[in-house]
């Protein structure tokens, strides 16, 4: 299946990303081991100049991963034809066992990208780097992340054999089959809707009280986790039954096609934009007390806490509309 | 602005063989608005000294203060900030970028500050004028002569309206009467209250009445 | 904020417009090998990605089930009785035996696929041909065609009707006859077809119903219309994929190239440089005005590759690609190709082209931005 | 006018000549439905199998309904005699 261009390009930016960050490391040890401020050497010169490069080398790299998280799901899609029984993205992911930790490694590649890329900010606003060598530390524990993703990919798609009988959503999702997407499908709808509407409220209140007073951070930030897994868990469980107006029908890719007016990208886009920022909120909090940040943090902090907020009204919006606009009533399958 | 320095060390390929100390410990006080020169033959250290005094390069040891701001262990990232606020630069060779016309030229340090194009023009046109160039605005900097270089790239220096003006053998490439001219020149930027370093070995400059302070360097220290 | 970022950006913008326009010639021959490149895949993409499409489209109505008997590892005639001991197989809604073949017009040196159909009015003298047959024989309705059969004699037969045009992606090279004057033309005997051709109404079935057929009829093998769907949809994304290998070659001349330009500065290019940040830019700045000359190239290179692309293959038929897609062929469908685009084409055509110039200009534009910013001043 | 807004409209043109595409790709789509149903309909009434892009050999034209034993085929994935081979992978089910 290697010569599938989508699936070429993938391994290629897989492999970009990965050097870049091998290359963007090493730097990062020479910086750990030889850092001193104060010193006005050539040496700690060199190394001032050096985060130039490694802070381009990572915005490049983790915005090539967000673009190739998009095209890792469109691939799946387009690739539903080339095997028996997948119907979607979701046939195609089970197509062997590395296709959805491939997709959650992804989607921790983004988020972590996102937090390093917020205290990379946070660093170059310090004339001191005050956040120089956690960032970097930070880094190296990012690396294995993406050389995990990397492998996981390639036996992905090494292991694709076109002539495997996968299950599609519809036999998938259904409550008697096995494994973790079936579970959450499984999942008691009505009890679902409840946690998925009690943390809405709790993560916007907690989000308006950073954005407001600067207090709870980190309580927002891991609300912010938690509202992400919970929706994530909600679309499969019961906002997607509502678009597709089928009471059997899971898919959370699905609501990314034209057939269901991409309602999809109105749900996941503010949703993962939300959830990285109240993330990097929690990670910019910890600085405060640094002296050369406290003026960023408490200047930043607030915009991207109400960023955040408006950000999971709209996902909140946008699930509750698309529930009301549906015509499926659930009375009987409750 | 007051300038201190405090025993001022620079040295260049440090830990090799082809170490070089290029300022060997220099103490110095620059009163504002004042012109001083520092004087000395090439090698001396004066343009290291003021590369260092102007934010281009950081010194290996000792502490550079401007105003209240110690600015000697600041990193390349926010000294740039300081310089493109506080100094304006003349160099020897003016250094304008040609196949760019004079307005852009002039306009260029004002680029990473991002103000607005109008406003941004309006100053660099005022500036034009008030050297006497506003024709030659569109032109490309190839055409210019000496002198108009010259005047050129004092308004290129003047375009974020720094406190102190610095200025490196700024009439090496001058003759006589354009020195004349420029040391003029000086004394105006001077009236309107400039702070104003200039180093040459030029006796048109250091002899200028327009001069007031002169400061000798030999092998990286200060003789006088 | 956001205004004065922009404001920074567009005087950005300006610097490198007239630092490009300064070296003409380098930057319009960088900018047109990269769109050449830029167009090249992008008509293969847009090309297969639409073919294959429209095979989709076209195929979802070809037979559920075809079944072939093999004699010997080939393909041979089908006895009519294999359709009695088919039998009632639940799930299959109708059967029957399809007459079908080749044959080679020596006169233009041509394959054409010759099938059967009910619907001739006079059976023995009449056929219906594609567009395709038409033009390479140059035949109008009313001419006659001769063929010779198997056993040397030569029969003429009337066309009556050309194949509707729109259709020769599928239609060109067919030539279509009743089944008595196919059988007398290649001498087979009744009571044997070419092939069977099963219908099953319900999708579900058609698998259970092939392992059925397997086991009933041991010498035969069952074609499944989805097994022949995905073999079209792997065969066009293979046949993407083995020309983007093969101009993975003009990529990575490109991006030499690219790497090259941008870390071969002059010494012209690295005194400017030096003399934007003794002026007061940042390193970060000079980052970003060399990476908005990738942007510039890259943007414009990728559009307009893109949008010729477009043009070349919906409004010029891939007019480039016709000498290799016929090959020896002499019967080449005529076909303007209904234009399917999508974002994922679109996505990893920039992956392909854009990626691979980003990543090796960040190095070399990290080492020029760098640059002592007192370099000027010594 | 200054460079910046000139290669910004420069740019916006070529933006809006993309989204013309898609427009233009969705308008074509419309009107081709009644090619793309005449072609089915011939599909469907002779029971066709495959596109008649490749004509110059048996195997070629029907892709799916070729034998193992078709003429010059000695190998799968033998580099092809005729040009359009060379662009095509063999059927699957005979790697």
């Amino acid at each position: 299946m290697l010569l599938n261009p989508a699936i070429m390009a993938l391994l290629l930016v897989s492999i970009v990303v990965c050097s870049m960050l091998m290359l963007a490391s090493g730097f990062a040890i020479q910086v750990l081991r030889h850092w001193d401020i104060e010193s006005g050497s050539e040496r700690q010169l060199g190394l001032e100049r050096r985060t130039y490069l490694i802070s381009t080398l990572l915005i490049w790299a983790f915005s090539f991963e967000l673009m190739s998280l998009l095209l890792f799901i469109y691939n799946a899609e387009s690739m539903s034809g080339q095997f028996v029984g997948a119907m979607c993205a979701t046939g195609v992911l089970n197509v062997n066992g590395w296709g959805w930790p491939t997709l959650f490694l992804k989607i921790a590649v983004f988020f972590s990208g996102a937090v390093w890329l917020a205290l990379n900010y946070l660093d170059n606003q310090g004339y001191d780097y005050p956040v120089v060598k956690y960032k970097y530390r930070l880094l190296l524990a990012i690396l294995p992340l993406v050389v995990a993703e990397f492998i996981l990919q390639l036996l992905y798609f090494t292991n694709m054999d076109p002539d495997v009988i996968t299950s599609c959503c519809g036999t998938l999702f259904s409550s008697q089959a096995e494994g973790v997407a079936a579970e959450v499908s499984g999942l008691p709808p009505r009890n679902m809707m409840l946690v998925f509407i009690l943390i809405g409220v709790i993560v916007i209140v907690s989000g308006l009280r950073v954005a407001l007073r600067v207090r709870g951070n980190w309580f927002f930030a891991l609300l912010g986790g938690a509202a992400f897994v919970v929706a994530l868990m909600s679309i499969v469980s019961f906002v997607s039954l509502y678009i597709y107006e089928h009471p059997h029908h899971h898919c959370p890719f699905c609501i990314l096609k034209s057939g269901h007016d991409y309602v999809g990208y109105i749900l996941y886009v503010p949703l993962f934009i939300a959830a990285a920022l109240a993330m990097s909120v929690g990670a910019l909090s910890s600085w405060r007390d640094k002296p050369s940040l406290t003026l960023t943090v408490n200047r930043v902090i607030p915009r991207l806490s109400w960023i955040a907020v408006i950000f999971f009204a709209l996902f909140y919006l946008a699930a509750g509309w698309s529930i009301w606009a549906s015509n499926l009533t659930m009375a009987e399958v409750w | 602005m007051l300038i201190q320095l405090t025993d001022i060390k620079k040295v260049f390929n440090q830990g090799r063989p082809n170490e070089f100390w290029a300022i060997q410990g220099v103490s110095l006080e620059f009163e504002p608005n004042r012109v001083s020169c520092l004087k000395g033959a090439s090698g001396s250290g004066k343009t290291t000294l003021l590369s260092m005094i102007g934010c281009l390069s950081r010194p290996t040891s000792g502490r550079i203060q401007l105003g209240e701001r110690v600015i000697s262990s600041l990193p390349e990232r926010f000294l740039t900030d300081v310089r493109r606020h506080t100094f304006g630069f003349i160099f020897q060779r003016f250094n304008l970028i040609s196949g760019l016309s004079v307005l852009e030229n002039i306009m260029l340090p004002a680029y990473p500050l991002g103000l607005p194009y109008k406003r941004l023009v309006a100053t660099a046109l005022h500036l034009l004028e008030q050297f006497n160039l506003l024709a030659k605005a569109d032109n490309p900097v190839e055409w210019l002569s000496g002198g108009e270089a010259q005047r050129v790239a004092i308004c290129r220096a003047l375009i974020n309206d720094p406190q102190i003006l610095i200025a490196d053998e700024p009439t090496a490439n001058l003759d006589s009467k354009l020195s004349y001219e420029f040391m003029g020149l000086i004394d105006e930027l001077r009236q309107s209250g400039k702070t104003i370093l200039i180093t040459s070995h030029d006796p048109e400059v250091f002899d200028s009445a327009v001069v007031d302070r002169v400061v000798e360097m030999h092998d990286g220290v200060v003789l006088t | 904020m956001m205004w004065l970022f922009l404001r920074k950006q567009k005087y950005l913008i300006d610097f490198t417009l007239s630092s490009l326009l300064r070296r003409k010639g380098k930057s319009l021959g960088l900018l047109a090998v990269y769109t050449l490149i830029v167009f090249m895949l992008a008509s293969v993409t847009l090309f297969t990605h639409a073919l294959r499409k429209e095979a989709g489209l076209m195929l979802q109505a070809s037979p559920e089930i075809i079944v072939q008997r093999m004699q010997a590892g080939r393909h041979a005639l089908i006895p009519a009785d294999y359709l009695q001991r088919i039998g009632r197989l639940r799930g299959v809604t109708q059967k029957e035996g399809r007459l079908w073949g080749y044959y080679y017009d020596p006169a233009v040196k041509a394959n054409y696929t010759i099938m059967t159909a009910g619907q001739v009015a006079a059976p023995l003298t009449e056929i219906i041909i594609g567009t395709g047959i038409a033009r390479a024989r140059g035949l109008v309705v009313g001419d006659y065609l001769t063929l010779r059969s198997q056993n040397g004699e030569a029969y003429s037969f009337e066309i009556t009707e050309l194949l509707n045009e729109k259709s020769e992606l599928v239609s060109a090279d067919l030539l279509l006859m009743s089944p008595q004057a196919f059988r007398r033309l290649f001498n087979i005997p009744e009571g044997f077809y070419t092939d069977l051709v099963l219908s099953v109404r319900n999708p579900r079935e058609v698998r259970k119903v092939a392992e059925k057929l397997t086991l009933l009829l041991p010498d035969t093998r069952p074609i499944l219309r989805e097994e022949v769907l995905r073999t079209y949809d792997s065969v066009f994304s293979w046949r993407q994929g083995i020309l983007f290998v093969l101009l993975t070659g003009s990529i990575l001349a490109f991006v030499i190239f690219a790497w090259d330009k941008a870390s071969g500065l002059s010494a012209e290019e690295r005194r400017e440089i030096g003399i934007l940040k003794a002026v007061g830019w940042e390193t970060a700045d000079v980052m970003r005005m060399k990476f908005w000359e990738g942007m510039i190239v890259s943007l414009s290179a990728f559009l307009i590759g893109y949008l010729a692309a477009y043009a070349h293959v919906f409004y010029a038929s891939a007019s480039l690609f016709e000498p290799v897609l016929k090959g020896w062929a002499v019967l080449y469908p005529q076909f303007r190709l209904t234009p399917f685009v999508d974002g994922l084409q679109l996505a990893t055509l920039l992956f392909f082209t854009v990626l691979p110039y980003i990543v090796a200009t960040i190095i070399p534009i990290w080492r020029t931005s760098i640059t002592d910013p007192d370099a000027v001043m010594r | 006018m200054r460079k910046s807004n000139t290669f910004l409209a420069c740019v916006f043109l070529l933006l809006v000549g993309c989204i013309a595409t898609l427009v233009d790709a969705t308008h074509r789509k419309h009107l081709a439905v009644s090619d793309v149903e005449s072609g089915t309909a011939l599909v469907r009434q002779f029971g066709l199998t495959d596109l008649a892009l490749f004509t110059e050999a048996r195997y070629t034209r029907h892709l799916s309904q070729s034998d193992l034993h078709s003429a010059f085929q000695d190998h799968p994935v033998a580099l092809e005699h005729f040009p359009s081979g060379s662009l095509l992978l063999p059927p699957q089910r005979m790697q």
